[in-house]
């Protein structure tokens, strides 16, 4: 290989399977190779702020916004999209199944009582889903331990909390299609346009780290931002569904 | 680096104002730590004088495998009473997962390995001495156990501490069957854990510093009762 | 050490009379290198004193552990006879004591002989007074002198007034007050009954105390005859040179 | 349950078909876990011998501090030396970030203390019975501290192997500093870890089963080397 | 244990003139309850045996291991003149041997002595002649007899040639044989210079050995004078007592 690049990311990427796809084409047509670290988006971007990674990859776009307004980053690239759902037990406590309103959704839940597992960890995911608590009315970090369960951790460990419970939980679509332990779970409420999930793509600022590998970081986000790059993303299926639509400009 | 300075300021402020979250916190890690150690020295210390004294035929099978249990991974040992504790599981109907229970048995199961394989090579280390002492006099299998215990109890406090270190720290078991929730299972490593997750470095390593001092005084305070005690038995 | 105290301590149960206690049927012990114990035959009848000589090495503290059953024999018997296990006491050539004070080391010993509680306090004090320790009553028995332990160890191996008492070079660093007073004691336990074999490499104390002689060499009973016997007109050469302080070549 | 069930087949089929991957990051496992504990072994005997012989003012509070130390939390110990070895750290420029170095670095760190306490120990009860024989010898402190060590050392292993147990089981560390990257810094831990937050539950418990399985074979090994040695040493 | 082994074992260095080298000012000891060792006035000049005897518990232990340096005195001083601490060797009475072979503990005393690599082997073979240990030498020590162990442990200390060497009852578990050829030993030693310091019980032993009898009392030295007017006309009350046997009360 001729050397490598680090890219801080997202969990739901790795998690999903898109990179062991996405990455051996790049290799192949670069010679590049890409070591990922998957963490949570507030753990990636701070590392990337500290200058240990080459290339930043997540889906928090005011976080990356400031991230390079900061002098952290170059510039920031959509990337691809997809979507947020709630999943939730088939007993669906709060009768919300089939909904494509959110905003009714939540409230459904909060007057039920319904237990709920929130990321709780001020990942990307959690944001949204603060910020769509707040369309409703309703203050869910009140009840915080008693139907509103903050289980601070990771999308995939939030998932399992949430099938060993039986509570809702709001996750990125190709999380859930891509995770093992759906127990009884179902997708519950999708399709709302609140529930936009925007990847961001953004190369580390050489200015400040002296150890970034520019050239070879920038040779990574064109591709990933070009036809063949997008392609594949496009390309890319689990159980037969699509878990992201590219969307570069 | 700098994190590190900002870390003791956290600390510091986190301890002087009080913070309720961090007594919350603490409080439950205490318990759930000391709960799960005390149920680890109750089964792992006889465990261990059994292996050290015994004499049956597999002993030294038995012996290898608790030790390799040292190494048992917190991981595993989560996914595994997750999966007995679950609604789908076993013990379903005790309805046990994500609560601080949960937490206990987990870490009972990661510590008691410990506890026992050290125990065994501390007391098979006097029983050398006394064996024929106590079999001259003709004690049983239970007083032969509990004369060495006795008489090895503070070297097993080593043991005892190297459990409760490896309680104290341990993250990956109580973060799966505690699920780390907000004022229910949250303690000071799966909240160590969760402020590094959000990049929250200064405050992770904060907490972290509070969970050291904790260590510290606890140590401190089991040492000083040793000493005490070792006097108090030839005042 | 006043008479009236030992004899108050003991309530011997055993009789005078001549009845086997312990029988030795060609009892071999093997290490892996070679024969230690080489067919021993000896049976020892309740009551009086038997004296175990013989050069160091000779196997006598083997032999008395494979009495005690201590040691498992490589081939041959060691049959009790009319007294049980529990009955037969050591006192080691080097003993070893717990660490405790001197007082718990006795209250031990006195636990495991099933001593009621409430006799207890009572026979500590005795067994205290026996062998002049009172004084070193709380202090650590690990601390004492040589022949502090020494006495200590013989105290305890009494407490459970055994029908069978294995010395093993009991007086070795005893002053010669407190030797004689433990010379008395143990013509006035063989008096009551209990056997004693006690090793010792000091011809008067044999002549002083036993009725008969095993004169073991090189893990062989040379001969066993009576005291007198052997110590005025030894039989074997071994036991004339061993009398003689000679090597036998 | 039935992932149990599912965990012995996956476990079952990876060996079998030689899995590429599970080779892979075993082999790093091993490399790492065995290279940190051996650095841990070389600064953590010595140090716990000197702590169970020396007589330095302060002593007591030094073996308070290592046996608290026994209970550093991983995520602590990966967050220093994450900071220490980050591009903008002050050893940023030896590049050791994410690379199985890192990751016995973070390693060591924490299995040292557990080593160092433990033997100090086990030293410090077999120093109890040579210290006069040794000083009437007037050996020397290194003479001294070799002796003891020599003549502790089949008892010395279990304190290795505790270590091992640590060092084997741990993932809060490494992930942190070797960031789980796949074919780089992957290791069984990290892979559990990661097949858990993935809801692959069965495959992480297959992991696990490996995990364990390397570990009973590790300690086999050891423990057969340990009752050959003692053969030997009298034949 | 021919003689020749013994002169051509050893390479005295001091001479037989009689220099001081340990001097004791009024040494005290105590512990945390009693006084162990009351105000021990001693100067002990090179070459011939001293003896040192007094009951069970008089100190004479204590004291040994306050001229050895292996206990600080808590008042008083101990004073090495003309000789250094390497120079003192040790026979523990409960000795304390490595957990290795005979010849590996040999080995190991020579490695402290710092004995020439080269010489070690020979110098092995000559201290198991001397002890009577050579078909033991692979032995692991600590199955040794007592008597065996308390042999080897003697020649584990005369192994560096120590100018002035402590003895704590080195007899007391030998047989008539190895006694006497222990004797012959230490006046070997003393002949070459070397001084000894002998605790026994055995009057018989002090008289055959030794020149002056320093005796204790309760942690005192109730009288030190010649061996023959010692054991023919003792000052003291407490040392007629002694040697009569009886307990002064
Ligand atoms: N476990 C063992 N393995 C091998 N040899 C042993 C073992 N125990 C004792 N020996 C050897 O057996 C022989 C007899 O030992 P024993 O202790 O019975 O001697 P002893 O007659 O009591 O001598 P002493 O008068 O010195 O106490 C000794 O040479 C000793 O080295
Ligand atoms: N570390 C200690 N702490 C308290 N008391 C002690 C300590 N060491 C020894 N003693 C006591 O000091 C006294 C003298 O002990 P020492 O060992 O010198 O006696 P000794 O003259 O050698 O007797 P023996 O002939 O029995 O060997 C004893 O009564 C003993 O119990
Ligand atoms: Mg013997
Ligand atoms: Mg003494």
């Amino acid at each position: 290989a001729d050397g490598f690049i680090i890219v801080q990311s997202t969990t739901s990427t790795q998690n999903s399977g898109l990179y062991d796809v996405l990455l051996p084409q790049f290799q192949k047509a670069s010679g590049v190779e890409v070591r990922v670290v998957a963490v949570g988006t507030g753990q990636a971007i701070k590392n990337a702020t500290k200058c240990d990674g080459d290339v930043l990859l997540v889906h928090a776009k005011a976080a990356e916004e400031k991230f390079v307004a900061d002098g952290f980053g170059i510039s920031r690239s959509d990337v691809m999209y997809n979507d947020f759902v709630i999943v939730g037990p088939a007993a669906d406590p709060a009768g919300i199944a089939g909904s494509s309103d959110i905003t009714a959704a939540l409230k459904a839940i909060a007057i039920a009582g319904a237990p709920f597992a929130s990321r709780g960890d001020d990942s990307g995911t959690h944001k949204k889903e603060l910020s769509l608590w707040r369309a409703t009315g309703y203050g869910p970090a009140a009840a915080s331990g008693t139907w509103y369960r903050e289980t601070g951790s990771g999308m995939g460990a939030t998932l399992n909390v949430g099938t060993g419970m039986g509570a809702y939980v709001m996750t990125d679509r190709a999380t859930w299609i891509a995770f093992g332990n759906k127990g009884g779970h179902k997708i519950m409420v999708e399709g709302d346009k609140a529930l936009f999930n925007q990847y961001g793509i953004i190369a580390v600022n050489p200015e400040n780290c002296p150890y970034v590998k520019s050239v070879l970081a920038q040779k990574f986000i064109d591709w990933i931002l070009s036809p063949s790059g997008q392609d594949a993303i496009g390309a890319y299926k689990r159980d037969g569904q699509q878990l992201f639509f590219p969307n570069a400009s | 680096m700098e994190e590190i300075r900002t870390a003791f300021a956290a600390a510091f402020k986190l301890i002087v104002t009080l913070d309720h979250n961090l007594f919350e916190i603490v409080g439950l890690s205490l318990y759930v730590t000391l709960t799960a150690v005390l149920i680890a020295c109750l089964i792992g210390l006889p465990l261990g004088a059994l292996l050290a004294v015994g004499r049956f035929p597999g002993r030294h099978l038995v012996v290898v495998f608790i030790n390799s249990l040292m190494g048992l991974p917190p991981v595993v040992v989560g996914l595994v009473v997750y999966l007995m504790l679950s609604s789908a599981g076993p013990f379903g109907v005790l309805q046990l997962l994500y609560t601080p229970t949960a937490m206990i048995i987990a870490q009972a199961l990661l510590v008691t390995p410990i506890i026992a394989a050290l125990s065994r090579q501390i007391i098979e280390a006097l029983h050398g001495e006394y064996d024929e002492m106590l079999r001259s006099m003709h004690a049983g299998r239970m007083a032969t156990l509990s004369t060495l215990i006795w008489d090895a109890r503070y070297s097993l406090v080593t043991a005892a501490l190297a459990g409760l270190g490896r309680a104290f720290a341990e993250v990956g078991a109580v973060m799966i069957v505690g699920g780390n929730i907000n004022h229910v299972t949250r303690v000071m490593t799966t909240a160590i854990a969760l402020e590094t997750s959000k990049g929250e470095l200064a405050l992770a390593l904060g907490l972290g510093i509070i969970l050291v001092g904790l260590s510290i005084m606890i140590n401190t305070a089991l040492m000083s009762l040793r000493s005490e005690m070792e006097r108090m038995a030839y005042a | 050490m006043p008479d009236s105290n030992i004899i108050s301590l003991q309530n011997w149960t055993g009789k005078p009379a001549q009845n086997t206690i312990v029988q030795l049927e060609d009892v071999v012990l093997d290490s892996e290198s070679r024969r230690l114990v080489d067919g021993i035959s000896l049976t020892l009848r309740s009551g009086g004193i038997t004296a175990l000589m013989g050069s160091n090495g000779a196997g006598k503290t083997l032999t008395l552990r494979l009495i005690a059953r201590l040691l498992q024999p490589s081939s041959g018997i060691v049959r009790n006879c009319s007294i049980e296990e529990r009955d037969i006491a050591f006192v080691f050539q080097r003993p070893v004591l717990l660490r405790r004070t001197v007082a718990a080391n006795l209250l031990h010993a006195l636990k495991l002989c099933k001593v009621p509680r409430h006799n207890r306090r009572e026979r500590i004090q005795l067994l205290l007074d026996i062998s002049r320790l009172s004084e070193m009553a709380n202090s650590p028995a690990r601390m004492l002198s040589g022949g502090e332990q020494q006495r200590l160890a013989m105290v305890r191996a009494i407490a459970g007034n055994p029908k069978l008492l294995l010395l093993d070079e009991p007086t070795a660093s005893l002053d010669p007050h407190a030797t004689s007073m433990l010379e008395n004691l143990m013509t006035t336990i063989a008096n009551s009954g209990t056997k004693l074999v006690l090793v010792t490499h000091d011809a008067g104390q044999a002549r002083r105390l036993s009725s008969d002689v095993v004169f073991m060499h090189e893990g062989r009973i040379a001969e066993h005859t009576p005291t007198h016997q052997f110590l005025n007109t030894p039989q074997s050469d071994e036991a004339k040179a061993y009398l003689e302080g000679r090597l036998l070549v």
